[in-house]
């Protein structure tokens, strides 16, 4: 599997160049559709051309995880719960009274893209050598468990924490009255 | 022409910046939270890019766990808009301010 | 496989258990409380599973507390880990005991399991040695916090309180996120000792250490980033604000410091600049907006943020100068829960919602002949944090401030003295307010 | 210092306890009608006995001390309250307790009807206890205490009566006058503190003897010294910048007046002079200084007096004249005749002062003379006591007036020329002109109001004092008579012996004495006889020419000194006061605490409320404090 | 030594059980008299003579690098004296009055802890301490017991003398921090006082400002007319009668005996503020028309004597400084306390509402002239003695400046007269003739220990000056 090393060394693919460019395309959608069920649509298009680009990039684990998790799972969730509360397209009828709002994130979003973009020659070169290739899936997993055992579980009890709250406070607000 | 990485740094940069103007700028609070998922995804762009260097585990299991917990995350989100477009029957983020000064 | 299985990891002796012990028992008594919940037991059970737990966890803590540090499952556990632990459990013990929680949520006893995540997630987090598991545990406490800032169902503002939290507490564990990854993509790293050595001091690893230091300074209300905090102190039941203010500032107080002071960060100048300009701003924007506001408790979310202002440098000190953080932060802590336990029950008696809020200009002599013990609290708690001597919160502020001098921040600490004799104005107007009969004096 | 100094233990303190103790008395015990009078007189006259008996020790010794105890003694300071008493002191001593004695016996019956009495006799006694002090104690720290004592008993007396808001004011002004003419003491004491390094009387003297320990002081201590006492001398007897008090003091009782503003007090400033008179001795310009202040003190007060129709306005302007006489002699350096005029003047003034109060007790309280006339058939013993007053006052030959005025008439005419002479003689014909004007007016012609219809004569009580006092002023005179006529000098005698030697002027021969003297008589009795013709059959409506207003109203100085000195300076400090204090000082305090309020109103509007203004101001702040450390 | 300053600690324990007001009142004054007991025994062992002669230590706190050092000499033992005599006179004053409550008595005797504590403070640390713990029973006894504009009168007075022990503490701050210093204590600041104070030329008046805020020097002082006009009769006798002297102590003790270099390149700065001090402050006097803001004024006036006395070389005026204490706190106290029990029973402090007073009450007008000649500094009142030596020390040190002073003399003699024509002399007015006044026995037994140590102070005031002078700073 060493060729993959040079993936990251080399020129960039095509592959990449498409992948990236259809990354950039969705999220514009994203940013610029005022229908949530487009954005949803789009936000699963940019994590599929995220997948694809690590693909290109050769960590395929990732790529993996990325569809089933991610795309498969949150943005899905995403959908639902669009289609669940068939949100009306926002028409963006007082774009004057919030101009000023979006001129300033602009701005502000604009100077972080370019404090970013100006580090952009610092970012280290992959090194020549081939002795250390690709990690395969179980390398990662065994990474993984050994060292990141505790927040693993945690993690866990996070995710059932998260649930946990999601019912609590689903059947609270629903449910009875608390007495005041 | 631009190194394979410094276009895949860019990228998770375009995507990490759209996401936070996402954030900002989006009326419904759902589609804020996709802008929240945009960023994270920018992030683990980064973050894999960062492996694929390096050749350490280090960022996958990173990428692993922002996985989980925007999963975390959107899961609890979503309840509570879920909660608030009963209660309000809008989700739109203007009107969520009561509490200021 | 089997070798994987073999290597030191999962060794853990039996010292190493007892490190581990708390942790252990705080999940079997999450575990306990979930099963409760299932089985819809009473209040009562919850409260005294609650108390049980805790106290056992801050005993087994402040006993363990002269052990060696030791390394146990990739965690570090050092004294400041046992004493953070300890303390954090003591505010979740006081957050839920002196606000009657389990009586008012009867019906969903969920709290205590949301509650002992939290302090789960607060006691690990000094333990972390690696950025990884900061964020993690980071995550860890702050979802049980979103959802228990929620709590009170029956008051909008609680519902909104939680979604405020929690879209500023993503976007900033985004920008940390952002700030983690640009650190590895640095130094090929994460895990704090290996850092030390070969961490780059370019324009890239400044914006590492600032998107860093995004996620540590939110989480306690440090000036740029404090907006969340009065709407959610506002907002969220008054036993929770209390644990959150005091509980999360002192366990991202100790684990940033113990961060910086491993991965030797302390010693880059512009780290120290940032938390400088960053508490100096804090001091006098928090006086600023603490003094003319409408609510008692968004008051007290500004005078965390002018408190946080005065140990953010210490936090980018490193390990040596810890002490009088924490003990400042303790006696915070303490006073706060009971400030504002005085204050809902002083709520109760003006037959007001006891999770309410109340315009500070309200206070007035009618108060502290109705409920004479709880507005005597009130004002004492006020003048401590004033730091009028002999109350203990003047010691703590002296010895803050000593230390920030000895460490040559004399700009800071004049500050800081600045926004003491401002406290005057919020602190003691409304101390005295109680007990004053209802003339408005002419100026004030 | 010709005699070896033989001086005497004597239990000089019982003299100021005895008073003391009577004040004490009247002020607990409120007794009925005239008890507490007598009680006063009692212990007033026990003073004199003691006096008289401390007087007789005085051939021998030459001085009488009572160390006293330690007042108080800090750093270079240190206040000893001791007693010494001098032989002229002694005089002095006889005329505070015994007049003092008279006054308080005529007071007894004249205040009779006041309802607190017990207060008034209270601060007479305590007014007699100060003054013994001021004239016993042998420290001028001492000296200082019995000094402003006398100043709050004046202030308390001419107040007496506070129902009225103008005898308030008028006790306020009096002790506000002296209050500033003790500054000048104050100063001297510092001085004698800082140069000589104590305050005793004889420490001073020895020191001024010594002349190595002279030399070395520097040049100015000594005038500054003289110049301060004199100072404070004019402020406590009425000389011209500060005598304004002595008129509006007659708002007091009349007794008062007699007591405190004829006899005693306003002659406390000469007392000091000439027990410090070896300073003044050598000091020859502070003596011109005395001197022309003194003369024009004198003539100023002698035509203030000659259109007043308050019968003790008149007295009033009288003593201040009557005092520019006595400095005059100081001025020309001849204390014996500074001091024997005061006590002639303290008998014939103390006189007048009584019988003009049982002539106005006589016409209810009715003080204009203008309204008076008559009274000589209706109040005869008060007539001839008047008659004697005016007589002794002016000088008519043998009275006691004659030989004191004469005698200073003949110093000055030694010391200071002809043209002092001349003024000073101008001042004496004025005296005898309003004096005899006030005499004619009140006693002669026709009575010309309802009061004077039914004046009566006052009571025995009130007579007796007023006899005495008639036989004093007639034969004190012949204590000291001039030269030619005899050896009869015991005034210089005392005053020599206490250490105050007379300056030596150029002596003038028996011929031209006898020619002043004839030149003296001659003008004082032409301007008694000019008055006679002029008032004989009542008040004269003169013009109101632009003289007679300046006159009648006191040639505006109190006008001048309120628009000149009290009010501007009292304006410009409450202002200044006010300006600094209240918007100066306040002003910024809530000034900083108004802008503290709205620069949190402001900051506080950053705080929307909505979660996306939150998060973009979040990375505003992290980018803007980022860049500050980059470029910091 | 420990005994007389936890006594009032002990006093609020037996005070507790009594809810009852004359109950309180009555415990309160007989738990006065162990207090003058202990008194008594201290005076007996307390040397003249090097500062803080008596040195006790009881414990010490490493951590803040302090000990509880309580120290004794006759500086601070004569003012501990002027502390306990007004709080007993004033015990008997309290006896039957309607608005002394239990809670009063209480905040009363913390503020006798307080006063006592910052007196008897040998350590740095400590005496801050007790320094602003003086505050919290001062701001509720304003706050609570005062007249219409208390609140503002508290809050001015809490924030102004705070920000001037915050600068004390700056200056705390930076000795802790020197590695020299082993402590806090006063021994050992004045040990290496040369070294601090050529490290920090500011530390002098660090020091300096808190003390000139307590002891209203000129431009600090707007805080005392509001404070004294508002506070309760006890009160304001209490803060006229030694708080004001706590300043001044403070800037001998704390600043004159440590950093002598720094204080004296000071005074002529403080000369200059409490001359203006004196003539501003008697034209403040001149200008009011509430009699309480009158005597409040005069008392800056008073002080800016006491402190031109203090900042001077020689040891006349600094004996006098410290004898003029005890002069003022006697006689502007016994002003405060007779016109105090005036406004307890017509309540207004207008003085054109006044007249006429010595015609309605003969004895309650006589202790109101005597207290008014005393703070005139009439010869034979303490006031003069106090008043002498300092003019006489400065003339020493400084000649003709003096004049400037002197000027002094003569407006406090104008406004006090002013006072005492409004109030006791002119015609009787409405008011006062609508309010006949007659003093209970305690009443009268409060103002007798005023006349006689004033009496006393005045014509025999050598007993205590032989007894200050020993241990004046400035030989």
């Amino acid at each position: 599997m060493n060729q993959a090393t040079d993936l990251i060394a080399g020129a960039p693919t095509v592959f990449m160049w498409v992948a990236s460019f259809f990354a950039i395309f969705f999220a514009l959608i994203v940013f610029v559709s005022s229908n949530p069920i487009s954005c949803a649509v789009a936000l699963m298009g940019t994590l599929f051309s995220t997948a694809a680009l690590y693909f290109s990039l050769g960590n395929f684990f990732v790529g993996a995880i990325q569809i089933l998790v991610y795309a498969g799972a949150i943005a899905v969730l995403f959908v639902f719960i669009v289609m669940l509360l068939d949100l009306k397209p926002q028409k963006l009828k007082n774009l004057p009274g919030r101009l000023p709002h979006f001129l300033f994130s602009g701005l502000v979003a604009g100077l972080l893209a370019l404090f970013l973009f100006r580090t952009i020659d610092l970012v280290p070169k992959a090194t020549e050598d081939s002795s250390a290739s690709i990690l395969s899936a179980t390398q990662y997993a065994q990474y993984f468990l050994s060292q990141y055992q505790v927040p693993f579980q945690a993690a866990g009890l996070l995710v059932f924490g998260a649930i946990l709250g999601a019912i609590v406070l689903a059947r609270g607000h629903l449910g009875k009255k608390e007495h005041s | 022409m631009i190194a394979t990485g410094q276009l895949i740094f860019s990228v998770a940069i375009f995507l990490f910046c759209f996401g936070a103007l996402t954030f900002f700028t989006k009326r419904s609070a759902v589609v804020a939270l996709m802008g929240i998922e945009l960023m994270l995804n920018g992030v683990n762009l980064v973050l894999v890019q960062a492996g694929q260097i390096y050749k350490n585990a280090e960022g996958t299991s990173l990428v692993l766990f922002v996985t989980l917990v925007a999963a975390a995350e959107a899961a609890l989100a979503l309840s509570i808009f879920v909660i608030l477009y009963r209660k309000y029957g809008t989700l739109t983020l203007e009107n969520f301010r009561s509490l200021k000064g | 496989m089997n070798e994987f299985f073999q290597s030191k990891i999962f060794e853990i002796t039996s010292e190493q258990l007892s490190d581990l012990f708390p942790l252990l028992l705080l999940s079997f008594g999450f575990a306990l409380s979930v099963i409760g919940a299932g089985l819809k037991l009473s209040s009562k059970f919850f409260k005294i599973i609650g108390i049980l737990v805790f106290s056992l966890a801050i005993t087994t803590w402040s006993f363990t507390f002269l052990e060696a540090d030791s390394v146990v499952l990739g965690l570090h556990i050092t004294h400041f880990s046992r004493i953070v632990g300890a303390l954090v459990s003591l505010f979740a013990l006081t957050s839920f005991v002196l606000f009657d929680v389990s009586k008012r949520y009867a019906n969903r006893p969920e709290w205590l399991a949301l509650l002992i995540l939290a302090v789960m997630g607060l006691s690990l987090l000094p333990a972390s040695h690696n950025w990884i598991s900061f964020f993690v545990f980071l995550e860890f406490f702050s979802i049980p916090s979103y959802i228990l800032a929620g709590y009170d169902t029956n008051r909008e503002r609680s519902l909104e309180a939680s979604l405020k939290y929690m879209l500023t507490g993503a976007f900033a564990s985004a920008l940390l996120l952002m700030g983690i990854a640009l650190v590895y993509l640095c130094s090929g790293t994460v895990d704090y000792s290996s850092l030390q050595g070969h961490f780059p001091s370019h324009i890239l690893s400044t914006l590492a250490l600032a998107f860093l230091l995004v996620g540590i300074f939110f989480k306690m209300t440090i000036v740029p980033f404090h907006f969340w905090a009065p709407d959610v102190y506002q907002g969220a039941p008054m036993g929770v604000a209390a644990f959150l203010a005091a509980g999360t500032k002192l366990s991202i107080f100790v684990s940033a410091a113990l961060a910086f002071s491993e991965t030797e960060f302390y010693l880059r100048n512009d780290l120290m600049n940032f938390a400088v300009i960053a508490g100096t701003l804090s001091i006098l924007v928090g006086s600023l907006l603490a003094f003319t506001q409408r609510s008692f408790r968004r008051m007290l979310a500004y005078s965390g943020t002018v408190n946080a202002g005065a140990l953010a440098p210490l936090m980018v000190l490193g390990k040596e100068t810890l002490s009088s953080g924490i003990f400042f932060l303790f006696v915070y802590g303490l006073t706060l829960a009971l400030i504002l336990s005085a204050f809902s029950s002083l709520l109760k008696n003006r037959n007001l919602d006891a999770n309410g809020d109340l315009d500070p200009e309200e206070l007035n002599l009618k108060d502290s002949q109705q409920s004479k013990f709880q507005s005597f609290i009130l004002a004492a708690g006020l003048f401590s944090l004033a730091g009028i001597p002999p109350l203990p919160g003047f010691f703590a502020k002296y010895w803050l401030f000593s230390d920030l001098w000895a460490q040559g921040y004399r700009p800071l600490v004049m500050w800081a003295l600045l926004g003491t004799l401002m406290g005057v104005a919020y602190y003691i107007r409304i101390a005295g307010k109680l007990f004053f009969a209802e003339k408005r004096s002419v100026i004030i | 210092m010709t005699d070896v100094l033989n001086i005497v233990e004597a239990p000089l303190s019982w003299i100021i306890l005895l008073p003391a103790a009577g004040a004490l008395l009247n002020g607990l015990f409120r007794l009925k009608s005239t008890l507490n009078g007598l009680l006063a007189t009692a212990f007033c006259f026990a003073a004199f006995v003691v006096s008289i008996l401390q007087f007789l020790k005085f051939p021998e010794a030459s001085k009488l001390a009572d160390p006293g105890y330690l007042w108080f003694q800090a750093g270079h300071v240190k206040a000893q309250m001791g007693f010494e008493l001098t032989p002229f002191m002694s005089v002095m001593l006889l005329i505070i307790t015994g007049v003092g004695t008279l006054i308080h016996l005529y007071a007894t019956s004249y205040m009779s009807h006041d309802k607190s009495q017990a207060r008034f006799f209270a601060y007479l006694n305590l007014f007699v206890t100060s003054m013994l002090v001021l004239a016993l104690s042998s420290d001028l720290i001492g000296v200082f205490l019995g000094w402003e004592g006398v100043g709050v008993c004046s202030y308390l007396l001419i107040g007496f009566w506070f129902e009225e808001d103008k005898n308030a004011r008028a006790g306020i002004k009096a002790f506000m006058t002296n209050r500033v003419g003790d500054l000048g003491f104050l100063v001297a004491l510092f001085v004698a503190f800082a140069y000589f390094g104590t305050s005793s009387v004889s420490g001073i003297m020895e020191w001024i003897a010594d002349p190595g320990r002279a030399a070395a002081l520097p040049v100015w201590v000594l005038t500054v010294f003289a110049l301060a006492i004199f100072w404070a001398a004019c402020g406590k007897s009425a000389q011209i910048p500060l005598y304004i008090w002595l008129p509006d003091a007659m708002a007091g009782p009349t007794p008062v007046s007699a007591l405190i503003h004829a006899a005693t007090m306003v002659t406390s400033g000469i007392l000091v002079i000439v027990r410090l008179w070896p300073i003044f001795a050598t000091q020859t310009e502070v003596l011109s200084v005395i001197f022309w202040v003194a003369l024009s003190t004198a003539l100023l007060a002698a035509l203030m007096a000659l259109t007043q129709r308050d019968l003790k306005k008149v007295l009033a302007y009288s003593t201040v004249s009557q005092l520019g006489f006595m400095f005059a002699a100081l001025g020309a350096g001849a204390p014996t005749a500074a001091f024997f005029h005061v006590v002639t003047h303290a008998c014939f003034k103390a006189l007048l002062f009584l019988t003009a109060g049982s002539v106005i007790h006589g016409m209810h309280d009715e003080k204009d003379i203008f309204k008076m006339g008559g009274l000589r058939k209706k109040m005869p013993w008060s007539h001839v006591a008047y008659l004697v007053g005016c007589v002794a006052i002016a000088g008519f030959p043998f009275t006691s007036g004659f030989f004191s005025k004469d005698l200073i008439l003949t110093k000055v005419f030694e010391s200071r020329g002809v043209l002092g002479y001349g003024l000073l003689l101008l001042a004496a014909m004025l005296t005898s002109f309003y004096m005899f004007r006030s005499y004619f007016l009140t006693f002669s012609s026709t009575p010309r109001s309802h009061e004077a219809e039914h004046a009566h004569e006052s009571s025995a009580m009130m007579i007796v004092p007023l006899m005495i006092l008639s036989l004093l002023s007639l034969f004190v005179g012949w204590l000291e008579i001039p030269h030619m006529w005899g050896h009869l000098q015991y005034f210089s005698h005392w005053v020599e012996s206490s250490g105050a030697k007379a300056v030596e002027g150029h002596e003038v021969e028996a011929a031209t004495e006898w020619l002043l003297m004839g030149i003296a008589t001659i003008a004082s009795l032409a301007s008694a006889f000019f008055a006679y013709v002029k008032y004989k059959k009542g008040p004269v409506t003169s013009s109101e020419n632009f003289a007679w207003k300046l006159s009648f109203n006191k040639f505006y100085v109190d006008e001048i000194y309120d628009s000149f000195i009290l009010k501007p300076l009292r304006k410009i400090g409450t202002c200044l006061s006010l300006w600094i204090d209240e918007y100066g000082v306040n002003g910024t305090l809530h000034g900083s605490f108004a802008s503290y309020r709205i620069t949190g109103q402001l900051a506080s509007i950053f705080h929307t409320g909505s979660v996306q203004s939150y998060a973009l101001l979040m990375l505003l702040g992290l980018l803007v404090v980022w860049g500050v450390v980059n470029v910091w | 030594m420990v005994s007389i300053l936890f006594w009032p600690l002990l006093s609020i324990l037996v005070l507790v059980p009594f809810r009852k007001q004359n109950w309180a009142q009555w415990v309160n004054l007989l738990l006065h008299l162990p207090w003058v007991f202990f008194l008594i025994e201290l005076i007996k062992v307390t040397p003249s003579g090097a500062p803080f002669g008596l040195m006790e230590t009881y414990g010490t706190f490493p951590l803040f690098k302090s000990a509880l050092v309580l120290g004794a000499d006759t500086l601070n033992v004569s003012l501990i004296a002027l502390t306990i005599f007004l709080s007993f006179s004033l015990s008997f004053y309290f006896l039957g009055h309607s608005k002394i409550s239990q809670s009063f008595l209480i905040l009363f005797q913390l503020l006798n802890f307080g006063t006592i504590g910052s007196l008897l403070a040998a350590d740095a640390f400590l005496f801050y301490i007790f320094w602003e713990f003086m505050l919290i029973p001062l701001f509720f006894l304003i706050g609570i017991w005062g007249s219409e504009n208390r609140v503002y009168a508290a809050l001015k007075f809490f924030s102004m003398t705070l920000a001037g022990s915050l600068a004390l503490l700056a200056g705390i701050f930076f000795i802790v921090t020197k590695t020299e210093v082993q402590s806090l204590a006063w021994s050992e600041l004045s040990r290496n006082a040369e070294m601090l104070s050529a490290a920090a030329p500011w530390l002098g008046w660090a020091f300096l400002l808190a003390f000139l805020v307590k002891v209203p020097v000129w431009p600090l002082h707007t805080w005392l007319p509001d404070a004294h006009t508002e506070a309760p009769t006890g009160v304001s006798v209490m803060l006229a009668g030694i708080l004001l002297k706590l300043g001044v102590y403070g800037m001998l003790r704390w600043v004159l005996q440590v950093f002598p270099t720094l204080y004296w390149n000071s005074t002529d700065l403080l000369f200059a503020a409490s001359v203006i001090g004196i003539i501003l402050g008697s034209y403040g006097a001149l200008r009011q028309t509430d009699i309480k803001r009158m005597i409040a004024y005069s008392s800056v006036a008073h002080l800016g004597f006491v402190v031109l006395g203090a900042i001077s070389t020689n040891a006349t005026a600094q004996s006098g400084a410290f004898f003029q204490n005890f002069a003022h706190g006697l006689s502007t106290g016994l002003l405060f306390l007779s016109f105090g029990m005036i406004y307890d029973r017509t309540h207004s402090r207008k003085l054109d509402e006044y007249g006429g007073l010595a015609s309605t009450n003969r004895f309650l007008a006589f202790t109101f002239v005597f207290a008014s000649m005393a703070s005139v500094a009439l010869p034979g009142l303490p006031g003069f003695v106090g008043e002498f030596l300092i003019l006489s020390g400065t003339f020493l040190q400084k000649g003709w400046w003096v004049l400037l002073p002197l000027m002094g003399v003569v407006l406090g003699a104008m406004y006090t007269l002013q006072l005492v024509k409004g109030l006791v002399f002119g015609k009787v007015s409405p008011l006062v003739e609508s309010h006949p006044i007659s003093l209970k026995w305690n009443e009268y037994v409060s103002i007798f220990p005023f006349l006689v140590g004033l009496a006393l102070l005045g014509l025999a005031p050598q007993f205590l000056l032989a007894w200050i002078n020993g241990s004046i700073p400035v030989k």
